[in-house]
């Protein structure tokens, strides 16, 4: 009796258990939305729904669509269940769409939602996510363009001391002393690269003071055009330091276009000629270690620089003073005082004085479990 | 004494280095190989993808960097034919489309993977950053047709793959800025997945983007080609060379030591 | 028309792809669309008048007699070789693809494996430690190296057996490229960026003008 | 023509090597073949893969009607052919509207791109770990790594701030941002080691294998 009592409690337990189960199954898709997506093109309308609870027995989710007056139709494959949200890539402009979230259970019964209310893909204009990017720029273009203007209204920018531009004078005193010639070379790049109008700038500067000393500057070009804008460049600083007369036009010369061959050729003028200092300025590629060895061998004293990222760890190590990347452009803006570039060096501090603050605080805000400088800027797609 | 030492004639050094790679190459050896995290991501990334998907090789490179790239390039493709991963080949670089083309032509015979169904090779446009935003809006505006000039509409593969949204990941062979690039112009923007297998030069400059989970792997240069090779189980020119790389850099190593302690002494002396 | 008409050019499409980028809209998404396919069109014949640029440079060295001029004709030779199989025929041509996998790929292949002795080189006779930095600078390099061959861990494991801690040295080159490198690195991408953009501001806004030229 | 395709290639790749004795004739043969040869194949590829798929054929199609769409495209098709203008003394200050066209477009997509890809993500990349630290779920290794990384970037940073003068704390910051600038070359210059070598093994894989293979 009592074993026959026990069993219809165990059967009404499950039954009832079975019978929650199932109900919860049935019971449909609750919180229904379909928006336009933002940011968007208008071509598409995000769908949004509140997720079964786990033991509910749902497989999985279709979404069906109707076009204003039309019948249902689905779209897209079953999603899996513990899918909340689903975005419909497929709309037409213009046409109003309503949609039913249907769950379909493992025994593919189904349940559908409400339907949504209508509604509609649209364009937008501004991608809101993207306000902190619009900002930054327009900060950042406007510290540029003020700190140009002011340079060229006159004030005067102070650049920091370049150690290895301090180093020329040295280097130009020890080759006047050993009555040795001094060798500037430009590299391999173009009269339009960065790097070789900075080199040029230095090189405008090394030829005041050889002007002065009288010591031989010679300078071997790799491009015939480089060639002819250096002469006039070296020609004006002699003339500007009264010393026409100790300007030798043929001192700057060209050797020739090939990598290597260029290389070689420096290197025979090193072996030959022993300067006293050896300038390396301006764009290298793999020839510069050639160079550079072959400088040190003669126990020139060498001061390079280039903003060639991949060829600085072979000179730092081979040379006595490297201009690194950005001290290069520095080192020229120092020498040549020109506004626009003077503005730009100024604006671009500022742009990283905008990185630290942004990095203080992050990590100060991080640390305290607050996210708002990460959240400025995340990755928005 | 020492003076002398330090002058000798270079050409004896280089005499020496030619004998560090010759000796090994004739008695090759077999050194056990560490695998490193980088190049693991990308290994397993590619193994996680289901089959059926479909991704993107750029031969960013020219053949001068052949020696770094292609073992690494041969080892991908092989892994995903294996895989059943469809592999669509482009080049920024004029000088990938001659190299690409006749890399997976190669890897396609032994694998039996078929052009068109498995593979197809675009080839090369000019414009760089154009090229890579102009695929993000359709990849046929910019490669009407593959390298072989076959319409993409008619190529089996091609049918459900328009831009970047059905681009699993894109692997970025490069010996130069590209993946920069690539990063720039296809990662935020796009929001496709990227990875990298970069010569020696460049690797140092790549793990900012991996910190930042810009790149989601990275194979380095021939070190980075036998690991992966090892990962894959199926050795080949990766392993053979690194493992003759090793007596070279210990040639190197010793040079720069012996070259310091010279010039220590010579210093001291002076002093 | 010479001056004016470029920056005003260079600055309208400059602005319109910039705001494109900010903007959603099918319109603006359309007018980013069609300017990028139009400086797709243009960028080819960029490259054509490079070809052309470096034979003019090499007509004018024949002329002038400068050193080495007779090289000039291989220059020629190699242009020509390549342009009259691959114009007419194609880059698929069993011959040009020949041409390049025999002639340009070994010699390319080959310039930058010089390197390798110049560095043995180099190593001997200039890489110093004579400063701080400079010897950081070694050090770092001599594990690097090493750590990249399986030959050092191998030597670590071997000599240091006792310690319980396996290949150090791949252990360490990877530690290092991950953190003091990876600051190193991303200090330098933040200035180089800082630079580009500006210079991209400059560019727009009209300031900087270099790449107009000389004359008016 | 396998074989004789080897014998070129090794013949090509020792005159380079060559130039490891001296510069020399055999030397200077390769090195301007090689620059010929590869201008020829650039063109060749630019004109199959370029011009002819992007330019000519948009404007063929215009041309001819089929699609007259395809008229919008001969915009950009006249925009580049001024790059000719180049070789008239007169007129050539009319390149400087494709220059400007495309360096244009090019600024403005780089300003927000670059802006986004390099500074916002690597600064993101910068204070991330730290909320991990804050969610606890770093190691001690990690959490090391992490600071070691912001106090990195800072430190090299401040070491391209070029409008104040690096005295007192700035001047050990900006020290401090040198030694991690100097380990990061370092582990660049081993890196490149690495490459070169690889290079140079693989021409005498070719040479020893290849090339001894059609002689033994």
């Amino acid at each position: 009796m009592i074993k026959i009592t026990q069993w219809i409690v165990v059967c009404l337990v499950l039954c009832v258990s079975v019978g929650i189960a199932f109900s919860q199954g049935l019971s449909p898709p609750s919180n229904v939305t379909a928006v336009d997506t933002p940011n968007d093109d208008g071509s598409s309308v995000t769908i949004k729904w509140d997720a079964a609870p786990e033991d509910s027995g749902i497989s999985g989710y279709q979404i069906l669509r109707r076009i204003a007056g039309g019948g249902l139709e689905e779209i897209g494959e079953m999603l899996p269940a513990g899918t909340t949200t689903y975005v419909d890539a497929t709309i037409e402009k213009g046409n109003v769409y309503a949609y039913i979230v249907r769950a379909v259970t493992e025994t593919e019964a189904t349940v559908d939602s409400n339907e949504t209310a209508p509604t509609t893909g649209t364009d937008e204009w501004f991608h809101t996510g993207r306000i902190p990017l619009f900002v930054a720029m327009l900060l950042f273009g406007a510290a540029i363009v003020w700190n140009i203007y002011d340079a060229r209204s006159g004030k005067e920018i102070f650049v920091r001391r370049i150690p290895g531009l301090e180093a020329v004078d040295e280097a130009i005193g020890r080759a006047t002393e050993m009555g040795r010639s001094i060798l500037y070379v430009l590299g391999l790049g173009g009269v339009s690269g960065p790097a070789t109008i900075a080199s040029m700038t230095i090189l405008g500067q090394v030829a005041r003071r050889t002007a002065d000393y009288e010591t031989p500057l010679r300078v071997p070009c790799r491009d015939p055009i480089v060639m002819s804008v250096v002469r006039e460049m070296v020609k004006a600083s002699y003339l500007d330091e009264g010393r026409p007369d100790a300007y030798n036009e043929e001192n700057i010369f060209y050797l020739t276009s090939g990598q290597f061959a260029y290389a070689a050729g420096v290197d025979g003028m090193m072996i030959r000629e022993k300067p006293a200092a050896v300038f390396l300025q301006g764009t290298f590629y793999a020839e510069s270690l050639i160079l550079a060895e072959t400088g040190n061998s003669i126990g020139a004293i060498q001061i390079a620089g280039t903003d060639s990222e991949h060829q600085l760890p072979f000179l730092i190590t081979a040379c006595d003073y490297t201009l690194i990347g950005e001290e290069l452009y520095a080192a020229s803006t120092y020498l040549s005082r020109e506004p626009m570039l003077l503005g730009s060096l100024k604006g671009q501090d500022w742009g990283k004085v905008l990185i630290f603050a942004s990095l203080v605080l992050g990590v100060l805000l991080e640390l305290s479990g607050v996210n708002w400088i990460t959240t400025l800027l995340q990755r928005v797609g | 004494m020492l003076e002398k030492l330090m002058d000798i004639d270079r050409r004896i050094i280089f005499i020496l280095v030619v004998l560090a790679v010759i000796i090994p190459t004739l008695l090759p050896i077999n050194l056990p190989i560490s695998v490193s995290a980088p190049t693991r991501q990308l290994h397993d990334y590619i193994n996680a993808l289901p089959a059926g998907s479909t991704i993107m090789l750029a031969f960013d490179y020219g053949p001068a960097s052949l020696a770094e790239l292609n073992p690494m390039a041969k080892a991908l493709l092989k892994q995903c034919f294996d895989k059943d991963v469809r592999v669509i080949g482009i080049t920024l670089a004029p000088e990938g489309t001659a190299m690409g083309s006749t890399l997976i032509q190669e890897i396609a015979d032994e694998t039996g993977a078929i052009d068109g169904e498995d593979y197809v090779f675009l080839g090369y446009r000019p414009g760089e950053e154009l090229v890579i935003l102009g695929m993000g809006s359709d990849i046929a505006s910019v490669f009407e047709t593959d390298y072989n000039g076959k319409p993409l509409a008619d190529i089996p593969m091609m049918t459900n793959v328009t831009n970047y949204d059905q681009i699993s990941l894109l692997i970025d062979l490069a010996s130069g800025s590209s993946t920069e690039i690539w990063i720039t112009y296809a990662n935020v923007r796009y929001n496709l997945q990227i990875a990298a297998g970069v010569t020696g030069v460049i690797i140092s400059q790549m793990y900012p983007y991996l910190q930042t989970g810009q790149l989601i792997g990275l194979i380095s240069g021939i070190a980075g080609a036998a690991e992966y090779e090892t990962l894959l189980d199926a050795p080949a020119k990766g392993i053979l060379w690194i493992n003759i790389e090793s007596f070279v850099h210990l040639l190197i190593a010793g040079l720069v030591v012996i070259g310091n302690i010279a010039f220590f002494v010579q210093r001291r002396k002076e002093e | 028309m010479r001056r004016q008409v470029p920056l005003i050019l260079c600055f309208v499409f400059g602005v319109v792809m910039m705001l494109t980028q900010f903007s959603p809209h099918s319109f603006s998404q359309g007018i980013y669309e069609e300017v990028l396919s139009w400086a797709l069109i243009i960028s080819p014949f960029m490259l054509v008048l490079g070809t052309v640029t470096l034979i003019q440079t090499h007509v004018a060295r024949i002329r002038r007699r400068t050193e080495h001029w007779q090289y000039s004709f291989i220059i020629f030779a190699g242009i020509l070789l390549m342009v009259v199989i691959g114009i007419p025929f194609g880059p698929q041509h069993p011959i040009f693809v020949w041409l390049f996998n025999n002639v340009q790929v070994p010699m390319d292949a080959t310039m930058f494996s010089l390197l390798a002795f110049f560095i043995a080189s180099a190593a001997y006779r200039a890489f110093r430690a004579r400063t701080f930095e400079a010897s950081l600078l070694l050090v770092t390099a001599l594990i690097v190296m090493l750590g990249n061959v399986p030959i050092g861990d191998l030597f670590w494991n071997t000599v240091l057996s006792g310690l319980p801690w396996d290949n150090g040295l791949s252990d360490t080159k990877q530690w290092i490229l991950d953190n003091p490198n990876l600051s190193a690195r991303r200090g330098i991408i933040l200035g180089v960026s800082l630079g580009a953009i500006s210079q991209s501001i400059r560019i727009l806004l009209g300031i900087e003008r270099s790449y107009l030229g000389g004359g008016d | 023509m396998e074989v004789f395709g080897i014998w070129v290639a090794a013949f090509l790749t020792l005159c380079i090597y060559s130039f490891l004795y001296r510069d020399n004739p055999f030397y200077r043969f390769a090195e301007y073949l090689f620059v010929g040869v590869s201008v020829g194949y650039v063109f060749v590829l630019t004109t199959h893969q370029g011009f002819i798929p992007l330019a000519w054929k948009p404007f063929w199609a215009a041309i001819t009607g089929e699609s007259l769409i395809g008229l919008i495209k001969l915009i950009p098709i006249c925009i580049g052919l001024l790059f000719f203008t180049r070789f008239s003394t007169q007129h050539q200050w009319l390149v400087r509207y494709p220059i400007a066209i495309l360096i244009g477009a090019g600024s403005g997509l780089a300003i927000p791109n670059v802006l986004r890809a390099n500074i916002f993500e690597q600064t993101r990349g910068t204070i991330e770990p730290f909320a991990a630290i804050h969610a606890g779920t770093l190691s001690a290794g990690e959490i090391f790594g992490a600071i070691l990384m912001v106090i990195g970037v800072v430190c090299t940073l401040t070491y391209f701030f070029f409008s104040i003068e690096h005295r007192g704390p700035i001047k050990w910051v900006s020290k401090v941002g040198i030694a991690f600038l100097m380990i990061g070359f370092g582990s660049a210059f081993g890196n490149t080691v690495m490459g070169r070598v690889a290079l140079l093994i693989q021409r005498v894989d070719f040479l020893l294998n290849d090339w001894g293979g059609t002689i033994f």
